[in-house]
């Protein structure tokens, strides 16, 4: 059934029969492998009553959001959301300032004025979310209007959101205005079957999210989301088409997120027969075992990139955990940028 | 000996209009099964199958909906999952609800339950006071319980009122404040409390900064003097009386609010006591709010950006010697 | 083109075979012919300085309406919007509240509170929209949950909107709320080319509006917007499918606006190509040819029902020319509908 | 000789901007060939050629794009049909706009023109003034030009300025209001005007209310009475000096808005006023707002519905006698 509406749904792709090359496969594997066990820490830390705020991870969705990471370039626009630190990596984040935020540095991007899954560097084509969902669609539109203003053609602009985020009307209003502008933007929707723990059938009701492209007049993609190969291929593909002139691209992944929604929720409303579907297989595991059984590489080298992953999170952790908390005393609390409206208000 | 929190109160007070009153319905974000992102809605959905209603991510039409349904004469309560992603519907809020009265004398009885004001880590996008924003409009009700006995009885009233009533209750006083048990009887929700007796000054406050100020006014017991705490419970509409009444016996005023400085509550106390009570006043009436920037995330940022027991005990200092 | 892409969308349906009723048809005629001549006289009395407010026409767009009000009964909801003059009067509406609310009568609805198109009667099931489009639709919702919520079967909610009102927030969040819910509601867009005078072009970029319908898993129809058979009976189609249990549906006439936004918009933007389409003809007159050449009725029995019209108007205007307008000095000021509210704000 | 409408001096600004900085450019409803709803964009699209571009009927993402455009470096005007459909992108302008430079050192400079308040016929949703609502939010900058040359020098400075800036333009001076040229010279837009000396009395205004207000003192001139005039031209930031120093030469305030009266730049003045200056007060200051019920359709209950200068004399003579 489901099938079926989608496949009438011309502008509809898949991954096909696109050859990823091992080493790029090999590369996103070890992203994704950062960011789980940097993610443990995360948890480790919250546990620890190190951090603060609430702690979003992206367990289970490692694949589909490096993928995306991966095929952007230096110059790009790149809109994460809750559960993207595999694809945070993968455009150049780097841990330092993920582990600044969270614990809240002075030193960090946001300088323990904003926390966890709100940062970026804006400056550098990567955007700090907001927490209201939908809201970065239009803001990368109007990042994407502002390079064409300038002339720059091959940029893509992206951003990520979840099923329960394609309710809101910003994002319908954003990737209409994407659609109407035929921007180079790449919109990667991660079904994981909840927002919250509201399920996909209070959320939506067409049968495939992957259908709302048709109504929009922009290509539409439908990606496994645990599936390493099939999320490259895919994105490899959205981007490319982004990035020629192609419009916007929809981009659906089915997965599921195999924990909770933060740090304070079990997920017990997930469903013993999702865990146990194909949706339920974990990403990271799946793609080990296919860098194994293709012997890209072997168990040892494996092994040592766990190692120097480790060794990196432990010091940067360290480092961190060693930086000063932002001072009240030395804030000035002015939110204003130009410097004669501050002394009036 | 069981005693109740503030949170186990909201959730009392929607499982006894859902049990009363068949109009009653609840609608918002993960608060069937799930009972709630703050869990204010836990069990309810057993206890009241199919009348407590899981919404998608949609607060725009969460709120149209809602208003539909008063139309046609039920009495929903819909949950915004943060006090802030209520901006995503203040269109309908606003423009439709507040309205609807007036325009076409069809009352449209619902409440907007906000989960509201900061707590550590919160950050600038969970931490958020609006009440100032929804009192501006015409025709909407404003209230700010500041006690699990009123966040009970308030919020009873508001899903009795025939208007759209906002309902700003705060996130720092869920699991904190305590009470023994619920009360039978209620102060009507348009009516302030003087929450303590005093003499030397007025402190006028609500919701969380209701308890910072008790502890401010505690400490300045001790140096003898003897500060008066009004409890505004609701801030639109506000009883003006009870404060001008305050004020008389005291002759000196701090608002003290968590919200945004500009505008709002804090203003709009002092600009009533100062029109219609100017004589009473011994001192220029002051206000103490949170500082003029987004809500920071990190503890020792938060802390210092909204008023405390101890920044408001230094501006009671302040005043007393004006 | 765009009729390939539209027949890819299955759910897809237009008027098809079904056969309309003479009597049914020139009832139909007779709405809209009302319609248009109080449209007349409203635009003459804007004219004449009569009229305050903005003066919004549905000229070349009352079959549409009409088709829509006719098929809804006492006790369904009826949400009309800018250009609805015709489904109003199908509704039951007189045209008493239409000149008390845009000559701003104490004694109409709105009593001088609201004006010209801001105007219903809720209570008989009947809103009074709001400016900001869009959000009728969750409105409707919500009144249909209600009726759900009272065991009520059989009834039907109704909106309208234009190509514009597609791309607000508000729209989104309503249909896909009422798609979830699986809602009586029926949505007719009626996409007259231009949002005030932004061309389609500027507004969505599918092929068809009705592509729309997919995204929500909703049912979709087409109607040609100024054959008034074709939207009797595709707007039958879709509120009896609405009433039986079909769901939402979305309903998309093309037609044209044959006026300006407003009165103060000689609406120069819109093409001579467009006028001179198959779009441009005007609904009315193809209604009284169809009528003629089918000998439902002869010309003078048309040039009767005229004469009636114009005498109900011009009674109806002289009545309501001479109603006290609201008097502020006894207006109250409250905004409020609980007593013990007022005392205090 | 010809002259100037404070319409065209909102064109006039934009033209001006769009020649000199390559950075800016116009999006809103019907801006592009149409010339806007208000004509305030009239033949900018042909004079520049794909800087003026209509958008579709959404204001959040209307909003969301220019802050995005605005990050990479651009200097987005955004026009509002009118100010009342703002509240559709209030999310994206508070929570957005508003905490960009805070959050992330990276300045947001957007303009967002509201064509704002009442005019005869406009009715409930197309008469809101909503300055005090964006006034509350942390971040933005929030300007109220009253005449001609303040809509061409202010516009300018909005669009130079780092900051997300609301630009409350006037409706009911669009084509009323004149001036003989546009000026050279600018007063700095945070700065307050006294636009008539006096001494009896301040009136603190903005927007078309200074106009009423004029009238009014000119009224009473007539008694006698020299009431002083000051515009404050932005209500955010908020000229305090200039209105102390105001009430310090009168020993009398009146503060006269169109805007809803809870809360708001009349509160927000007086809570100013009376902490800092309450020793230069000779009576209670005051205040004159529109009615608490939306904006009513019909002139005669408009009429009456926002202060005038009928309304704001008799509330001087009170003033006066207090
Ligand atoms: C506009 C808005 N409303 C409510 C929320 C609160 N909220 C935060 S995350 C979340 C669930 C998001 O679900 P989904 O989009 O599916 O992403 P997931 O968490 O599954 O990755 C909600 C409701 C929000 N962030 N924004
Ligand atoms: C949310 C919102 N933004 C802006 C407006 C101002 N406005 C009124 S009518 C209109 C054009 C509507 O176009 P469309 O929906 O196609 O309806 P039509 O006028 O063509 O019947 C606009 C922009 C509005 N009413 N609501
Ligand atoms: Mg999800
Ligand atoms: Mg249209």
């Amino acid at each position: 059934m489901e099938q079926q509406a989608n496949n009438n749904c011309k502008s509809t792709t898949t991954g096909g029969t696109l050859e990823i090359a091992s080493d790029l496969y090999c590369q996103a594997y070890r992203l994704m492998l950062t960011a789980r066990l940097l993610e443990e820490k995360l948890a480790a830390l919250k546990r620890s009553g190190k951090i603060v705020g609430g702690v979003f991870l992206g367990r289970g969705q490692e694949a589909l959001s490096v993928a995306l990471g991966i095929h952007l370039r230096k110059g790009d626009i790149y809109a994460p959301l809750i559960r993207d630190q595999a694809g945070r990596l993968a455009f150049g984040e780097g841990m330092l300032d993920a582990l600044r935020t969270y614990l809240g540095s002075a030193l960090g991007s946001m300088r323990g004025r904003d926390g966890n899954i709100h940062r970026g560097r804006p400056r550098e084509g990567y955007f700090a979310m907001i927490s209201h969902l939908g809201a970065m669609v239009s803001a990368v539109c109007g990042a994407l209007i502002a390079r064409r203003f300038r002339g720059e053609t091959s940029i893509v602009g992206a951003t990520c959101i979840g099923d329960g985020g394609t309710s809101t009307g910003s994002f319908h209003e954003g990737l209409n205005l994407a659609a109407i502008e035929k921007l180079p933007l790449v919109v990667v929707v991660a079904n994981n079957q909840y927002a919250y723990s509201t399920p996909n059938s209070s959320q939506f009701a067409c049968h495939h999210l992957v259908d709302r492209a048709i109504g929009y007049g922009i290509t539409g993609h439908r990606v496994i989301g645990n599936d390493l190969a099939d999320c490259l291929k895919v994105l490899q593909k959205a981007v490319a088409a982004a990035r020629t002139g192609g419009g916007p691209q929809l981009v659906v992944a089915d997965l599921l997120r195999l924990i909770g929604h933060a740090d304070h929720d079990d997920a017990s409303y997930i469903t013993e027969a999702q865990k146990q579907s194909p949706l339920g297989r974990d990403c990271l595991i799946l793609a080990q075992n296919t860098i194994l059984e293709k012997r890209w590489m072997s168990q040892e080298e494996l092994d040592l990139w766990q190692k120097e992953i480790e060794v990196e999170i432990e010091a940067t952790t360290t480092r961190v955990l060693r930086e000063p908390a932002p001072d009240p005393e030395e804030e000035l609390w002015i939110p204003f940028a130009t410097s004669h409206i501050h002394s009036e208000s | 000996m069981t005693s109740i929190t503030y949170l186990e109160a909201i959730r009392a007070a929607q499982a006894h209009a859902l049990k009363e009153d068949s109009r009653v319905f609840i609608y918002g974000q993960d608060v069937g099964a799930f009972g709630g992102a703050f869990k204010a809605t836990k069990n309810l959905a057993k206890e009241f199958p199919g009348r407590v209603m899981d919404s998608p991510i949609s607060e725009d039409a969460m709120i149209g909906m809602a208003i539909g349904a008063a139309i046609e004469g039920m009495r929903p309560i819909v949950e915004m999952q943060f006090a802030d992603f209520s901006t995503c519907g203040l269109n309908q809020i606003a423009n439709h609800a507040a309205t609807l009265f007036y325009r076409t004398e069809v009352p449209c009885p619902l409440v907007v339950r906000l989960p509201s004001g900061g707590t550590s880590g919160g950050g600038p996008f969970h931490s958020q006071s609006l009440e100032a924003i929804y009192a501006y409009f015409p025709g909407l009700v404003v209230m700010t319980p500041g006690t699990v006995e009123d966040a009970y009885t308030m919020l009873l009233e508001a899903i009795n009122i025939d208007d759209p009533v906002i309902f700003c209750e705060h996130k720092f006083l869920y699991y904190h404040l305590k009470a023994e048990s619920l009360p039978t009887t209620a102060l009507p929700a348009n009516k302030a409390r003087v929450t303590r007796p005093g003499r030397d000054a007025t402190i006028v406050t609500y919701s969380a900064m209701l308890h910072e100020s008790l502890a401010a006014a505690a400490e300045l017991s001790q140096d003898g003097y003897e500060i008066e705490v009004v409890d505004l419970r609701s801030v639109k509409p506000l009883d003006t009386d009870t404060i001008l009444a305050s004020v008389a016996r005291t002759g000196r005023l701090l608002v003290v609010s968590e919200a945004f400085p500009w505008g709002g509550v804090a203003a709009e106390v002092i600009a009533r006591v100062t029109a219609e009570g100017f004589g009473l006043l011994d001192a220029p009436p002051q206000r103490l709010n949170a500082k003029d920037t987004p809500v920071p995330y990190h503890p020792a940022l938060w802390g210092t950006h909204r008023p405390t027991a101890s920044t408001i005990a230094s501006a009671l200092h302040r005043l007393l010697k004006l």
